[in-house]
């Protein structure tokens, strides 16, 4: 599992390094994040993606700023991939005026329209018929956008996932789902309750394309995504990858993990994807390790800044408590039937 | 004006908004070739092509989710569930997705999805399809909810719905596609939150909305040959709900009987109960009555299905209780 | 598709006579309750079995007393061929308190606890997590019956077919899904809404055994179905049966069958279930024209004595209209907290 | 009598239950390894084994059902739905499975499985994960509903419940768990449809139920202070609904007031008002209040959770206003 020279060759200094800012951005977002709940600053559930970096940054890389993505609630590290702002996103944690969602949404609900982020959702699969719903209308629309609908090894058993990719299947959507399968769902291992544990073939049931990746390779995940995109972008229909990955980090904050061993986990942090990528990047010449330590600097800073940022802003008011309740309607006024006025 | 059948009325609504926008969409099991289980969309495929009158697989969780998707990329989607009693397998999407989707995302994005549905009972077709459960959807903020009651109003708010940035959820009385009525050519739009009277009186107000309107105008008739003279209200929509033309009513008659086909315990009257004596407790001569259905689930064999509902003939005489 | 005279050698008379007997006598039942539906006797939907004869005659034949049965609403052929009294059966269709369900039930809901016959349901795909259960029971209390779940086509893109199959197939469970495709679901061709139409198919993506079996050839059914039962029986988890097939009516009553060929439906009536399997036995030397004749002519009595029975039959009383509401509960008169009297 | 947490009340009865009926079984997302969510189960694994404490895949709609087929055939099922909001996938097999099946197939088979859930807000868990919905069970004929609030109650009505023939909604408050009270040893059944006197009073009935007993009992220590002697009442159960202790309380006080965590607007307290408007009309000396939470899906943000949520004090300004 180790990123492979010969990929990376292929691509620029830039983008490499945007690559591996982004996954320790979000890996030092996040421990920043557990450092903020054990402070009290975040409530409720905080789901962290420490250890799946790769997987996000890397098929969300590959995306075009007119493609959707729909996530579930381990949401963030995908958020801070497509570019959102880490501040904007910080401060949502910490429940503030400031946030993406106006603190109305909270950890598992980050949404930023104008990045196409269409949001984490906290219903298991719950998110996968919309996403459909938006491939449709990219459809309909005529476009050659793509949506993304990214999901957990644990949404694979619910009704909705069936539906979903059925729907997607039958009308031949845009549609890229991304699996990150880290082995569990909370506590409960997926061999325990899942029928087959090779995910990708249970798309195949529909005759949707599918493929496995390590999802602990960035390079890996950007290429097959590559590979997907252009396929689905064509007019082939939906594209199902599973990216094998784990997660670092209990299933939230509140996780004993009682349920697996340490020594498993301790296998699969010897693999930390942001280990592998800096060491092939320095092995490949491409970085020194002086450049690599300078993007951690960075991202300190950056993410210092997120969490005093979010500190200093301030709480909705109380008074907004009903804001954005329904969207206004063109004919919210109409007092009596009849032909609309001119 | 011309007359049509409520089924006819809703076609042509659906028609009129999906000439005047190309963006409107009509998805759901058998509304294609089929012509939908009502005959609502007969002809529709035939006029508008299978990119825009779409068949779906029998998933109601799968194909309400991907209306409600469509909606927020821009898309107007018209989602016609076949009957109420399969909604219960999509109200995590209309719950858990359209009605929070505006406010828990600060306001972004916004639902403009209508979701169809056929309601209620007397149909003989039994425990499983014949449920009344408008009342849950009206708990739920950001949802708004139409109860239509004859050809005119079906036109005339599900216009309005298709206007709507907001989920709405639209609900049919099953027995009643073939109720004949006036329907206003053309352009006609009926608002959200303004009930119809649909006959004034001074003695007692009567209050239904979708099916139940058929007894309550029922009970109005047989309460004018006892003298008794009802003002009876039709709801058109649950949510938003016209407090003020019930509490003006109420206020003029001092008496009240909500009738309803949902089940009476924990049913959409109680919450007009319970609204008309918070806020007209001292013009209130009687308590609020409610003539609701019976709690059982639905029977089959006719006598007890009919023995199970309301009828006029109740409501009169919750009418009569209350003098 | 002609029943293959090998197969029949392997039987009794009497057991032939039997199949033979029973597949009429749903004929001739749905022939009456059409007539009754068109006479205002029968309400509601009613949904004819008419075409599908050999599949559920086929299959239950094979089934012990033991076994369970789950369907859906497309039930009565299957209620017959299970043993429940054409008479009860009618009187239920008719609403009569003498009905198999005291006239609560109707058409979709024919039910018989003494022959396992555990309901039609309405609702898609709705009972299949119920049979899941049922088979649950069956294994944790240490029988080798089965459960057999009866389900459409149309109940393939479902959720619930999805999580049960699932559940079936993690947990081992005792269960046969029996999936009559007859192609259509209401007006809908199974092509167009579903991502593939090898049904049996989608069943191996959950790693359960599956078989497409000719659902008009009533002893081929038998003989797979003896197959799988073995196979579960033994304890080896669910097996999932697709019988091709074809109903020969409208979906329901009220269906004017704008969505497919007369052609189509003539095609398929040639190949009548009754008609083949008579000729077969006639070919077979096993029965002649004459015995043939008198089967039908018992069945004609007996229909026609249901349908006298039905319609003679009480309505249920207005008064016992919330009887059954609630089963009797030991708890029922406790009057405050604490330990129970003894 | 011993003390102990909401969480191991809970658990002393599955377990007193699982020991006395080698049928009961305990199934649902999580209750395996993990000990369910908020460790009701922790420990029954290891003391009954995988064969009884079950864990089951993310699909509630699967597994709630086939609680119920389990229920068929001889088990007596508890099926753990992580929280309440999930139900909405399941909703489908509770209302047209559970609740009908005993009736619609003339009382042939009955149904008794017992299906668990978390309820309510407070946790800053967000708009999806914040429901109080138990009033939709409630209106549904052939469930019953539990909704006990305290230690106490959490382990006798779940023993009930498990007693039960019928399907038993049993519903647990998301940020009780981990209240403490004092519960009887071994055997201990409290009843359904027996509303319990949280305190005595004379001057004004204040009704709560689930999570909502704890700003009721709150009201009435703060009215104390001000001489305004209030009667307590939890429900215990919501369906059967203790009416006769409702309307006692009501006719002595002539004052009501309802408070529930749900919205308000077709809540179930509206229920409450309507039965007491109807039933106690000459006894009412004011209009029924309710108290209950704001109507927008719950934000996430701290303060304005606070915010949608009721309060005891508000439950005193709206008995004030009785006054
Ligand atoms: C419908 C539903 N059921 C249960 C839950 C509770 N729950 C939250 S996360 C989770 C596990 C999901 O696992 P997976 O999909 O593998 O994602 P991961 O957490 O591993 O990223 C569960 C059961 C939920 N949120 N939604
Ligand atoms: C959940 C649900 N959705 C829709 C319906 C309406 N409906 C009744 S039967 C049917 C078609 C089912 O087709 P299939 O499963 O192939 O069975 P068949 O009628 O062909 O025997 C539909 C859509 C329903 N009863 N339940
Ligand atoms: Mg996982
Ligand atoms: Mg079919």
């Amino acid at each position: 599992m180790v990123v492979s020279e010969r990929s990376l060759a292929s691509i620029s200094k830039e983008e490499l390094g945007k690559l591996l800012y982004q996954m320790i951005l979000i890996r030092r977002f996040e421990e920043k994040a557990a450092e903020m709940y054990a402070r009290g600053k975040i409530r409720g559930f905080l789901h962290l993606y420490i250890g799946q970096e790769a997987v996000g940054v890397g098929v969300i890389s590959r995306l075009r700023a007119d493609d959707y993505i729909y996530s579930h609630y381990r949401e963030h590290g995908q958020a801070i991939a497509r570019g959102l702002d880490p501040k904007a996103i910080m401060a949502e944690l910490f429940g503030k005026a400031t946030g993406v969602s106006r603190g109305l949404g909270g950890s598992m609900h980050i949404f930023d329209i104008s990045k196409r982020f269409m949001g984490g959702y906290a219903i298991v699969a719950g998110h996968m018929p919309l996403a459909c719903g938006t491939a449709l209308a990219q459809k309909h629309l005529g476009t050659d956008a793509v949506t993304v609908s990214i999901l957990g090894d644990g949404a694979v058993n619910e009704g909705a996932f069936h539906e979903a990719l059925n729907l997607a299947a039958v009308w031949k959507l845009p549609v890229l789902f991304l699996c990150e399968n880290n082995f569990y769902g909370m506590g409960t291992a997926m061999s325990r309750v899942s029928a087959s544990t090779d995910i990708y073939k249970r798309a195949e049931a529909y005759g949707i394309r599918s493929e496995q990746v390590d999802g602990m390779d960035v390079i890996e995940v950007a290429k097959k995504t590559e590979q997907a995109l252009q396929l689905i972008r064509r007019g082939e229909g939906p594209y199902f990858l599973e990216a094998i990955t784990y997660r670092f980090r209990g299933h939230s904050m509140a996780d004993p993990e009682l349920y697996r061993d340490k020594s498993e986990v301790d296998h699969w942090r010897q693999n930390d994807p942001i280990k592998t990528f800096s060491d092939a990047l320095i092995q490949g010449g491409m970085f020194n390790q002086g450049e690599i330590e300078v993007v951690w600097k960075k991202v300190e800073e950056e993410v210092e800044e997120a969490a005093r940022f979010a500190d200093e802003s301030p709480f909705p008011d109380v008074s907004t408590l009903t804001n954005h309740m329904y969207a206004p309607s063109p004919l919210d006024n109409l007092q009596t039937e009849g032909p609309l006025d001119a | 004006m011309p007359e049509m059948l409520i089924r006819e009325a809703l076609r042509e609504a659906i028609r009129e908004e999906m000439l005047a926008n190309e963006r409107v969409i009509l998805m759901g099991e058998d509304v294609g070739p089929y012509g939908g289980a009502y005959g609502v969309s007969k002809g529709l495929l035939e006029e508008f092509g299978p990119d825009r009158i779409i068949d779906t697989p029998i998933s109601e969780l799968g194909f309400v989710g991907a209306g409600i998707g469509a909606a927020m990329a821009g898309l107007r989607p018209i989602v016609e569930i076949m009957t109420i009693n399969f909604s219960f397998l999509a109200l995590d999407q209309i719950i858990n997705s359209a009605s929070k989707i505006h406010y828990m995302f600060g306001g972004q994005v916004s639902v403009p999805v209508v979701i169809r549905m056929a309601s209620g009972a007397r149909l003989s077709v039994g425990a499983q399809h014949s449920h009344s459960i408008e009342g849950w959807f009206a708990h739920v903020p950001g949802l708004k909810v139409a109860v239509p009651s004859n050809p005119a109003d079906s036109k005339g708010l599900l216009k309005t719905a298709m206007r709507d940035e907001n989920p709405v959820i639209f609900i049919e009385n099953t027995a009643s596609y073939g109720m004949k009525g006036e329907v206003p050519e053309g352009e006609y739009y009926v608002p959200f939150g303004k009930a119809r009277i649909a006959r004034q009186g001074k003695d007692v107000t009567i209050i239904g909305y979708s099916g139940s309107v058929i007894e309550a105008t029922k009970a109005g008739e047989l309460l004018a040959q006892e003298d008794i003279d009802a003002e009876v209200i039709d709801l058109r929509t649950l949510r938003p709900l016209d407090k003020e033309a019930i509490l003006e009513s109420v206020k003029k008659t001092g008496r009240c009987v909500v009738v309803e086909h949902a089940w009476r315990f924990g049913g959409f009257g109680a919450e007009i109960a319970a609204i008309i004596q918070e806020e007209a407790f001292d013009y209130l001569d009687a308590p609020v009555g409610r003539v609701a259905g019976v709690e059982v689930p639905m029977p089959y064999s006719m006598p007890l299905e009919v023995a199970a509902l309301p009828t006029g003939e109740q409501v009169v005489e919750a009418v009569r209780a209350l003098f």
